[in-house]
């Protein structure tokens, strides 16, 4: 037990004094790896914050539901009562005519035309938000709704969807291809890293074998080294977003405040920050394993 | 202890280094090899330690058949054995200390005792004073000496010495043969492969000649 | 002469035979440098694109100007003639109240509306597209405008501006970011790749030294091993560009289609290309020069 | 060709190896070092290689200050000289040929005459049908015989050895004598230091004991 604690010391001992024994190669591999990892990370972050905004905001799409201008009250009650029963309908908001007269009439250089009409030409509307926002289901619920009685007109705010659904696809898209690229540039950046290590440690790994030293021996200073240069990389990484978020946050606070929302970028959470180092030191490990493999295979 | 059995070793491109050689060396004997230049003798040393494999015939050593040796099972016969190396295979990146301690780390020695058998190795061979010198900055004979002194600190049952006494003088190579008979007086075999064969009158002695056993 | 050629071509093939020697490290290697050069590549692509796009459609922001109720032709045309000579002014179009009325007219519910007015309740308005336009100096137009006779009301699309503007900024911000990290990423992996190479090779470095080896023939073999992997790097990263940009091409072009716009993204153009490949190049001999540096400093 | 005056060599931590060293070895002359390990015999050697600069006094080589020279200066000195290190220095990724051919390369030889040059050198010492052969599948006696190969294929005007003969036999070492005999009468400086110092009965023998001449 002891002497299994003291191997794993003298592991850790000497791929702290690899790390520290060329300084210049160990802060450009950290720098790598950092910067590998930032990418990914600051994405992950934006994303949630992203997340977070979409929450506050209805940014749903709806349908508007426009009652013929013959209808009375009762017949628009009786519509909303088949609306707020209706399945895939999630919240429903009747605009009365003579609010929407009221609202029109404030708008600009619209007051003369309107003051000069014998009746109220707005008739009774809905503005209706579907549960499932998919463009297909609201055309299935804008088609329903058309059949209903002294419904004159369902209009689809379908532009909008079509938009918000090619925007996520491209976002989608664009995030997969970063993830591919970033996550092969990062593994192949750990390892070469690491094997840089391996390499220059040829002779060593040869004469503790020849010294009688097991697999598991000659690997796990090699093992340290990695995760620590992975862990390394890792709090780099996570320094390197934090900054990002500060520098973004003025710049993208000015954005949404256009659009009328607020958000204060918040950095990486609690555990973000603790999945993104445990995947760096992991991954620092799991080059270092891989890296030795082929070294270990010879005699 | 050794036991050679129609043993042959042919390298890649088609060289025989050694034909169908037989002998035997038993526990506790001390032996050396001569033979010029290419004859064979580090392969032979190679092959008892399972850093070659024969291409004919069995090597045993113990009773175990080293070529057909698992990867796994391979440290354990290694730490059994002190190998003194043609080319010293000493890493220059550790003291003339850590070089020595590292057989005994492998082999999961506590520290404390470690520290003072590697002290005890490191005087054996007159290099007590320089053991936080790197081997950079050693002379030729003293990189011999620490090799050796790596050799024989965890006080191994069976002993390989490739030209121990390579680039040493006479003196020196006289100090250092007399190690060699101290651990053969304490029960070691060993076995020497060396062109100084005034240096261990002695010994048993095998002439390997074209990778043939002349006799 | 036929030294210096034989010694360059010793030289080149000895970087290709190293290269050739570790296959899954240049392998990885590539990998790196191509992805840390895709990245800065991709958006070069895609800003490029965006800049085209930008040029086919006019984005620019607007002022709208609008005569009195009271105004006739004749101010108007006035208005207009002033308008064209004003300085600012890069682009005038008149839309006349009648028109205006015949197109409010075709909008959806609003014909009765206006088939009840007695008159035309729409004035005579020009849409104005500004020389410079930052929104201090739209302010200013409209400013100025608004001093004008028979002028009722000038409107600048301002929020449109702004938000343009925030955009901009947080793009702009972006770009600085992503270029500070990607730059310093790919300098640390250029030359982490190439000091291994190095760090492999100490033993050849010093024994050429030895044997009397000038600090140039050291170096050379070198220079060409960088200068190769960073040049296989940047065709990895046209390639992925590539690769990109036709992954890209339906999703984004159904996107802008959405617009009103039409895109077919374009991949890096000659020139693009050609920096691409000679920076990848040039950094590579740089990282090899570098890395080269303090090894042949000592002794 | 070669003088010391006065030259102290201290290594960093204190340790002196070469102490007020003065002596002078005429062109054409063939000379020997002899001492024990850690005389100083090989720090002797890399002074006059430029390898190591003196602590104290000059080393001349054919009358400039090895010393003072400038790092851009120090190949062309190098080039003159033919050196056998002692722990070699081959290159274990390339071949035996490509070794023997790397000092021709940066002198600059075109490659026809070079070739030919370096299957002269290996005919020499014996390793010609080992042209192909990468170092580490060459006996510790080949090794040595291929780095003598290398020192001698420039036709340098001045030769170091440092123990050429550690891992050679009686017969090969013989050789290897010879050849340095050889190189001596066509002109050439030698200065070789070994524990052998019956394999060069007529040359002039300078002997080393803790950095200081005896006489
Ligand atoms: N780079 C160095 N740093 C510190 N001490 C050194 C260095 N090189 C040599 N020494 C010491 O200087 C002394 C002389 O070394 P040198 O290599 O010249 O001896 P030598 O006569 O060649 O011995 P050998 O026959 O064993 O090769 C030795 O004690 C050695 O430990
Ligand atoms: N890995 C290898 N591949 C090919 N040939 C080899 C290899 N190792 C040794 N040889 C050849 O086998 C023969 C015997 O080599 P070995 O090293 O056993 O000789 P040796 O007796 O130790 O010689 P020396 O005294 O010169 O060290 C030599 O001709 C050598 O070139
Ligand atoms: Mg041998
Ligand atoms: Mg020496």
């Amino acid at each position: 037990m002891s002497i299994w604690l003291t191997q794993h010391l003298n592991a850790l001992r000497l791929a702290l004094r690899r790390l520290g024994a060329m300084p210049l190669n160990t802060l450009l591999s950290l720098l790598s790896i950092g910067v590998a990892l930032a990418l990914p990370a600051g994405g992950q972050m934006l994303l949630a914050n992203a997340l977070q905004l979409a929450g506050t905001t209805s940014t749903a799409p709806q349908i508007s539901l426009f009652m013929a201008n013959a209808a009375d009250r009762r017949a628009a009650n009786e519509i909303e009562n088949r609306l707020r029963r209706y399945g895939g309908v999630k919240q429903v908001q009747f605009m009365a005519r003579e609010d929407t007269l009221a609202r029109m009439k404030s708008g600009q250089g619209l007051r003369e035309v309107i003051d000069a009409l014998p009746t109220n030409p707005f008739p009774d509307a809905f503005v209706i938000t579907a549960a499932d926002d998919r463009p297909e289901a609201m055309e299935g619920l804008a088609a329903e709704f058309r059949r209903w009685p002294k419904v004159e007109h369902v209009q689809l705010d379908s532009a909008w969807v079509r938009r918000l659904d090619a925007l996520l696809k491209l976002g989608r898209t664009a995030v997969i291809l970063l993830g591919v690229l970033l996550g092969a540039g990062l593994i192949a950046i750990t390892f070469t890293t690491i094997r840089m290590q391996v390499l220059t440690s040829r002779a060593e790994i040869e004469v503790s074998q020849l010294l009688g030293a097991t697999d598991g021996f000659i690997r796990r200073p090699f093992l340290y080294f990695g995760a620590l240069l992975g862990l390394g990389g890792g709090v780099f990484a996570w320094v390197l977003v934090g900054a990002a978020a500060l520098w973004l946050r003025t710049p993208l606070g000015d954005l949404v405040r256009l659009y009328d929302l607020t958000l204060v970028i918040q950095p990486l959470g609690t555990l973000d920050s603790a999945l993104l180092l445990a995947f760096a030191a992991s991954l620092g490990w799991l080059g270092a394993l891989l890296s030795l493999r082929q070294h270990l295979r010879q005699p | 202890m050794i036991r050679f059995d129609r043993v042959s070793k042919r390298y890649p491109p088609g060289i025989d280094a050694l034909g169908d050689l037989s002998f035997e060396i038993a526990e506790r004997e001390l032996a050396v090899i001569n033979g010029h230049s290419g004859a064979g003798k580090s392969t032979l040393l190679k092959l008892i330690a399972a850093m070659e494999r024969p291409t004919g015939g069995a090597v045993l050593v113990g009773g175990q058949n080293v070529g057909s040796l698992t990867r796994s099972s391979l440290p354990y016969l290694r730490r059994r054995i002190g190998m003194i190396f043609q080319d010293q295979k000493l890493l220059f990146d550790r003291s003339a200390f850590d070089n020595v301690m590292l057989p005994l780390e492998i082999a999961g020695f506590p520290p404390r005792e470690a520290a003072q058998r590697v002290r005890a190795a490191l005087d054996k061979v007159g290099l007590g004073q320089r053991e936080k010198a790197m081997p950079i900055a050693l002379s030729g004979g003293e990189q011999q000496r620490l090799a050796i002194a790596r050799a024989v600190v965890n006080r191994p049952s069976l002993l390989l010495a490739d030209e121990p006494t390579a680039h040493l003088d006479t003196d020196t190579a006289n100090d250092v043969a007399r190690i060699f008979m101290e651990f053969h007086r304490v029960g070691v075999t060993v076995l020497i492969a060396t062109y100084a064969n005034d240096l261990f009158p002695r010994a048993r002695r095998l002439r390997l000649d074209h990778g043939k056993l002349l006799t």
